[in-house]
């Protein structure tokens, strides 16, 4: 194509007139991901609130065998790691690829500390036998305050939701470790940034998502 | 859309962004002690959500800068949020009324 | 007229490209060889993968739905066992639905088209796009695993508690595969948004946008509102399956209603999916081969999304008889007469879009014509199992099954043989035998009606689907039926002969063979690697045919001049025209 | 009546629940030919008379026109209010259960219909009822989603498990009608049917006193009357060819190689075994289809059948 002209940077593709169409579009795409991820996990809500209205005694029952401070302390480790997301989207627009990869490394260890704390609660759990499906064999000491026909189904809800927010967890720090090792490659700088930008989205609704099943799952009761 | 307005390209101020995060770890301890109150059935539900929605508020406007965004973008998140709310406000049309009254005429 | 605003106006210089009749650089041309072709980010390479892999997904179920006419012969066993029966018309079901027509139109037709009706040189995400394809095979894949598991039986429904009954690894594999797929399809959906945002070329304004992109624009956001749901929905299915999460299964405390809550509110906007798309290429059709502007351009627009907005809140009309509760069903049913009119409004304006045009019953446009027939009968039948009483009698009979191939099969796929003989010279640079065609599309036309209509009159009397074995007094229609079936499977071999030999020696298209307004008409035949060697402006709506076809031909004079619709409306030098 | 589209549908054999069903479809179908026929005809009447001339044809520039686009819009809106509000009342009627109904208890299951008696009698895939008296089914599954239809009467619906449903109707004339099974089941989905079974009034009253009371009988015969009850005749036949499950003849002391490899011989505790739990050994060659009588049977009526097992040779 004759029009491909030097005055395209390298990081535009061939389809796009400029870079801020192309800055743009990734973020519009991202946006629309977004829209699925919300509606994915939205399944999940409904059917939370499908059955917490069949069942409200159960979920009460049910809320206790959680544990409210360590999903707090999970939560502003959440909080925490969007914030130094937000602040490496920053040092990204300010060229300062140091501070990018200081909040990336961050964030990096957050995410951990979060799944850290998820596993010993798993780990709690499971060792009560409150565990998803058949596997579902509660210790004595949980039946009881749990005594419900249906608890099972809301340990299968639980294991669902946060595992499968744990899942997005997990990718989210392998975009970081990805974004991590590209900074470093000197890849980003003022001009192009968008990977660090809509990674910064998705890992920034990984945090929403959170906010809402906190309450939901350990607070109401 | 005029020139000096660059979408998406808003840098945040590390102050704008401090505070954010400070006001999001507020509200989630107010949200625990809330919850250890014990408050009478619909409070502690709403007390919840309230506060859940006010977090969000935070992180969307702020942190996923849609206060500065193209308007598309926000209006993505929002018709997301209210197709979830179709998705079980219509659902539960159906598992609230399972036991009914027919009616006789 | 496009131009509200004055500040936004920016003067474009702008000459007339005349697409070259003997293009010596074509997209075919540019890249050769299988390892090109797989790992090309090329949408229109990638609309032509996903239109083979659709076109062989559709031979296969369509060879299925052969067998299933077959062994309905006789009442009894022809020459099938039930369990084979009962496996083949859920294979049958998934793979149309999933594999066929699920991508058929936007993923094959539409990635080929879309870029170039926007004067774009690619959709958005190009690399997202060919991982779409991979992931189509990806589940693909899973499915013929589930088929080396054991196979799987529960319609394509997949209803618990049968589903999760302990029916074996084929269902979970199955699964798993529609799971995958959906990601394939969410990744299409987001393309195409991203793309009708944000890539079109300087004046087409959101008022100038082909009804073919506004029917794929409607189809995206259903795509990308519906699908995550039908993703959480089969994997909480999966996971009944592999470890007996209880949630939809009764015997655990579960309520399987839920599951067709759950399954509906995809499914049934995928119905949506699966034929807003057809919509777009009547439009487009009707237009070229009647000369005239469309009748109702916002209407028909509108209707597209109106439809893609009510379609989301009508999905419990396929539970009338389930035990949904009756605020929810009469909801339902109301809701559902309401997504009747907009899909009136537009058979009504593209009818009206006939008078005083100029009619040229070339084979896309006769396509056009038995949609329309085939789709109304599609929707007044539609108008009849929305009827809360008469749907009690109805539901899960084969008038059902006649509607819905009335609309998918009537609809839909009526509507990609159309868009599919338009585009075809486009697509191959090549022209396919005329005279064969129009000899199929009848024939298709007559298996079709043979095949189905036969079933209202039984479903009516009361002959339920999925039925392997019938009572006596149905054999007459089920024998009409299958003889239908085959005359329908002539017609589509006849089609796949005088397609495949245009490849090797058909006749030479031109660039504008219908002599259309269309934007994709102004390249070469088959278009450059980049869509046009030029960026398009345009400053006429896509159905002006009262402009003169070089107001159709106009490209920036010099490149790089803002190419985003939205930054930069143009306005035109015409001075510039005759260049 | 002669109605035009009288040729679709069965007969009306139950007034109170199908005449609204009956004159709504009969007035959809009008409705829609009449524009069907109208579409049809500005179809080809268009495509004739504007016939392409040539290549250089010129054609008019009609963008819309409201008055047009409203009429279109409107019409076709108030029919379907019209439909939906006849649909609606109809619906209603169906739910609506008459006080007086007589009431029969129905399970379904994988693959036939039991209806149990108020006095006791019980009977497999045949519903007795008397002429001109509404009666009301009440529906349970034992197994997977089952759907009760009858296309004489117009009722339908699903028979959900663990939940309890119901349809209801009034004959008006003697004679059968056949019940389909409408939600697939699984393999023998289209052989679940039943017939209802239309008496006189003082017909049925005879039929059920001679039928109440239960099973009677010395050990054998109550166990024969158990297994067709049960409907396991079905799946199991007892002259020796395979079905869907295993053959009952001979199946006493019968040496049976289970999917797992191993063999067992048929006693009484693996008849028992089979019947409560059937999933646990299954013989080799079959599926694990059948649903567990767990619950359902007591250790009597066990005994019972596995008496008369024995005496099939």
């Amino acid at each position: 194509m004759a029009n491909h002209s030097a005055s395209h940077p390298a990081h535009v593709q061939h389809h796009f007139v400029d870079s801020d169409q192309q800055f743009d579009s990734a973020k519009l795409g991202m946006w629309v991901f977004l829209v699925n991820e919300i509606l994915f996990f939205g399944g999940l809500f409904c059917a939370y609130i499908i059955f917490r209205a069949w069942y409200p005694e159960l979920f009460t029952q049910a809320a206790l065998q959680l544990d409210k401070v360590w999903g707090g302390v999970n939560t502003i480790v959440l909080i925490g790691s969007s914030l130094t997301v937000a602040m490496a989207i920053r040092s990204a627009q300010r060229n300062e690829i140091k501070g990018l990869r200081i909040n990336l490394m961050i964030t990096i260890l957050l995410a951990c500390v979060f799944l850290v704390i998820k596993y010993f609660e798993y780990e709690h759990k499971l060792h009560l036998g409150i565990a998803p499906g058949f596997f579902w064999n509660p210790a004595p000491e949980v039946t009881a305050t749990l005594d419900h026909p249906q608890a099972n189904i809301f340990f299968s809800i639980y294991y669902m939701m946060t595992g499968i927010h744990g899942l997005h967890v997990l990718v989210g720090i392998g975009l970081m470790i990805w974004l991590y090792i590209r900074a470093g490659k000197g890849h980003f700088s003022a001009e192009y940034y968008t990977p660090v930008e809509i990674t910064g989205l998705y890992w920034h609704l990984v945090d929403l998502i959170w906010i809402f099943l906190f309450p939901l799952l350990y607070l109401i009761e | 859309m005029s020139a000096q307005e660059h979408h998406g390209h808003h840098i945040a101020s590390v102050k704008m962004l401090w505070s954010v995060g400070i006001g999001l770890t507020i509200l989630t301890v107010l949200t625990v002690v809330v919850s250890s109150l014990g408050l009478p059935s619909p409070l502690d539900i709403l007390s919840a959500l309230a506060i859940a929605l006010a977090k969000a508020f935070l992180v969307a406007t702020f942190f996923m800068a849609l206060k500065w965004e193209h308007r598309f973008n926000a209006v993505l998140l929002i018709g997301a949020v209210v197709f979830f709310l179709l998705m079980v406000g219509v659902t539960l049309l159906d598992t609230m009324y399972r036991i009914e009254v027919v009616p006789s005429f | 007229m496009a131009i509200t605003e004055a500040k936004k106006m920016t003067t474009l210089q702008v000459k007339r490209f005349k697409p070259s009749e003997n293009p010596t650089n074509t997209f075919l041309t540019d890249e050769k060889g299988v390892w090109a072709w797989m790992t090309t980010v090329d949408h229109k390479k990638i609309g032509i993968m996903y239109l083979v892999a659709v076109a062989f997904f559709f031979a296969l179920a369509g060879f299925l739905a052969i067998a299933l006419r077959t062994e309905l012969w006789t009442p009894a066993k022809t020459f099938i066992e039930a369990d084979t029966y009962n496996q083949l018309f859920t294979l049958h079901g998934a793979m149309m639905v999933f594999f066929v027509l699920v991508p058929s139109i936007p993923a094959a037709l539409g990635n080929f088209i879309l870029p170039m009706q926007l004067g774009a040189k690619d959709v958005a995400f190009p690399r997202l796009n060919l991982a779409s394809l991979y992931i189509y095979v990806a589940g693909a894949i899973f499915t013929f695993a589930a088929l080396a598991s054991g196979g799987f039986d529960t319609g394509w429904t997949f209803y618990t508690p049968y589903s999760s009954d302990g029916n074996g690894a084929g269902v979970i594999w199955v699964t798993l595969g529609v799971f995958i797929l959906g990601f394939s399809s969410i990744l299409t959906g987001t393309n195409f948004i991203t793309t009708i945002h944000k890539l079109r070329a300087p004046g087409i304004t959101w008022d100038r946008l082909p009804l073919n992109i506004w029917a794929l624009y409607a189809t995206s956001i259903i795509q990308v509102l519906a699908t995550p749901v039908l993703a959480i929905t089969i994997l909480l299915l999966s996971f009944e399956n592999i470890m007996d999460i209880g949630i939809f299964d009764p015997a655990l405390g579960g309520d399987p209603v839920l599951f067709q809550h759950f399954f509906w509110f995809y499914s049934h906007p995928a119905v949506y999916i699966m034929i807003v798309p057809g919509f777009g290429i009547i439009s487009e059709v009707i237009s070229t081969f009647s000369k005239k502007t469309v009748f109702g351009y916002w209407a028909i627009a509108l209707s597209s999304l109106a439809i893609a907005f009510i379609g989301f809140l009508v999905w419990g009309h396929h539970m009338f008889t389930s035990g949904q509760s009756a605020v929810a069903t009469t909801v339902f049913s109301f809701l559902t007469f309401l997504v009747g009119i907009p899909t009136g409004i537009k058979i009504f304006n593209w009818i009206a879009t006939l008078y005083r045009g100029s009619i040229d019953m070339k084979t896309p446009m006769l396509y056009v014509f038995i949609f329309l027939f085939l789709f109304s009968i599609g929707g007044f039948t539609g108008i009849m199992l929305g009827a809360l009483s008469v749907d009690i009698h109805l539901h899960d009979t084969y008038y059902v099954v006649a509607h819905f191939h009335y609309v998918m099969m009537g609809g839909t796929l009526i509507a990609l043989l159309a868009g599919l003989h338009y585009w075809w010279p486009k697509m191959t640079g090549k022209m396919y035998n005329e005279k064969l065609a129009q000899i199929s599309a009848v024939l298709i036309f007559i298996g079709f009606n043979m095949t189905f209509l036969p079933q209202f009159i039984m479903g009516a009397q009361g002959m339920p689907r999925r039925y392997y074995n019938y009572i006596d007094q149905f054999t007459p229609f089920h024998q009409t039926s299958t003889i239908g079936s085959y005359i329908l499977g002539v017609a589509f071999l006849i089609i796949l002969y005088y397609l495949v030999k245009s490849l090797f020696s058909g006749e030479k298209a031109p660039s504008n063979p219908w002599n259309s307004r269309g934007l994709e008409w102004q390249s070469t035949s088959p278009p450059d690697f980049h869509n046009f060697d030029h960026t398009p402006v345009v400053i006429n709506g896509p159905y002006d045919y009262h402009k003169p076809m070089e107001e159709f031909q106009l490209g920036l004079a010099v490149s790089h001049e803002g190419h985003d619709a939205e930054h930069a409306p143009a306005e035109v030098d015409t001075t510039e025209e005759k260049a | 009546m002669g109605r035009l589209f009288d040729f679709m549908l069965p007969d009306n054999k139950s007034p109170l629940t199908a005449d609204s069903t009956d004159g709504l479809f009969h007035f959809i179908n009008e409705v829609s030919l009449i524009f069907l026929v109208g579409i049809t005809i500005a179809l080809i009447y268009f495509a004739i008379k504007y016939k392409r001339k040539s290549e250089d044809d010129k054609t008019p520039v009609i963008t819309h026109n409201n008055t047009l686009e409203i009429t279109w819009s409107v019409i076709p809106l108030l029919i379907v209010m019209v439909v939906f509000g006849w649909g609606y009342s109809g619906w209603l009627n169906l739910k609506a259960v008459p006080n007086d109904a007589y009431e029969i208890q129905a399970t379904g299951y994988k693959w036939n219909w039991n209806f149990n008696y108020e006095n006791g009698a019980q009977t497999l895939n045949e519903l007795h009822v008397p002429k001109g008296r509404p009666i009301k089914v009440v529906m349970q599954s034992r197994d997977v989603l089952h759907s009760f239809f009858i296309p004489d009467y117009r009722v339908k619906h699903d028979v959900v498990p663990g939940r309890y449903t119901y349809v209801w109707f009034q004959a008006e004339e003697t004679g059968e009608s056949v019940i389909f099974c409408t939600e697939y089941c699984g393999t023998s989905h289209s052989d679940m049917l039943a017939k209802v079974i239309v008496h006189e009034p003082n017909e049925f009253e005879q039929w059920l006193e001679l039928n109440g009371g239960g099973i009677q009988g010395t050990p054998v015969e109550q166990g024969e009357q158990l297994v067709s009850l049960q409907g396991c005749q079905t799946c199991h036949s007892i002259d020796g060819s395979p079905k869907i499950g295993p053959t009952f003849k001979g199946i006493w002391e019968r040496e049976q190689q289970l999917t797992d490899g191993s063999t067992v011989v048929v006693d009484e505790n693996y008849i028992r075994e089979s019947i409560l739990y059937p999933g646990n050994k299954v013989v080799a060659g079959y599926q694990n289809v059948m649903s567990p009588y767990e619950g359902r049977l007591s250790d009597d009526e066990i005994t019972n059948i596995i008496e008369y097992l024995k005496t099939i040779n």
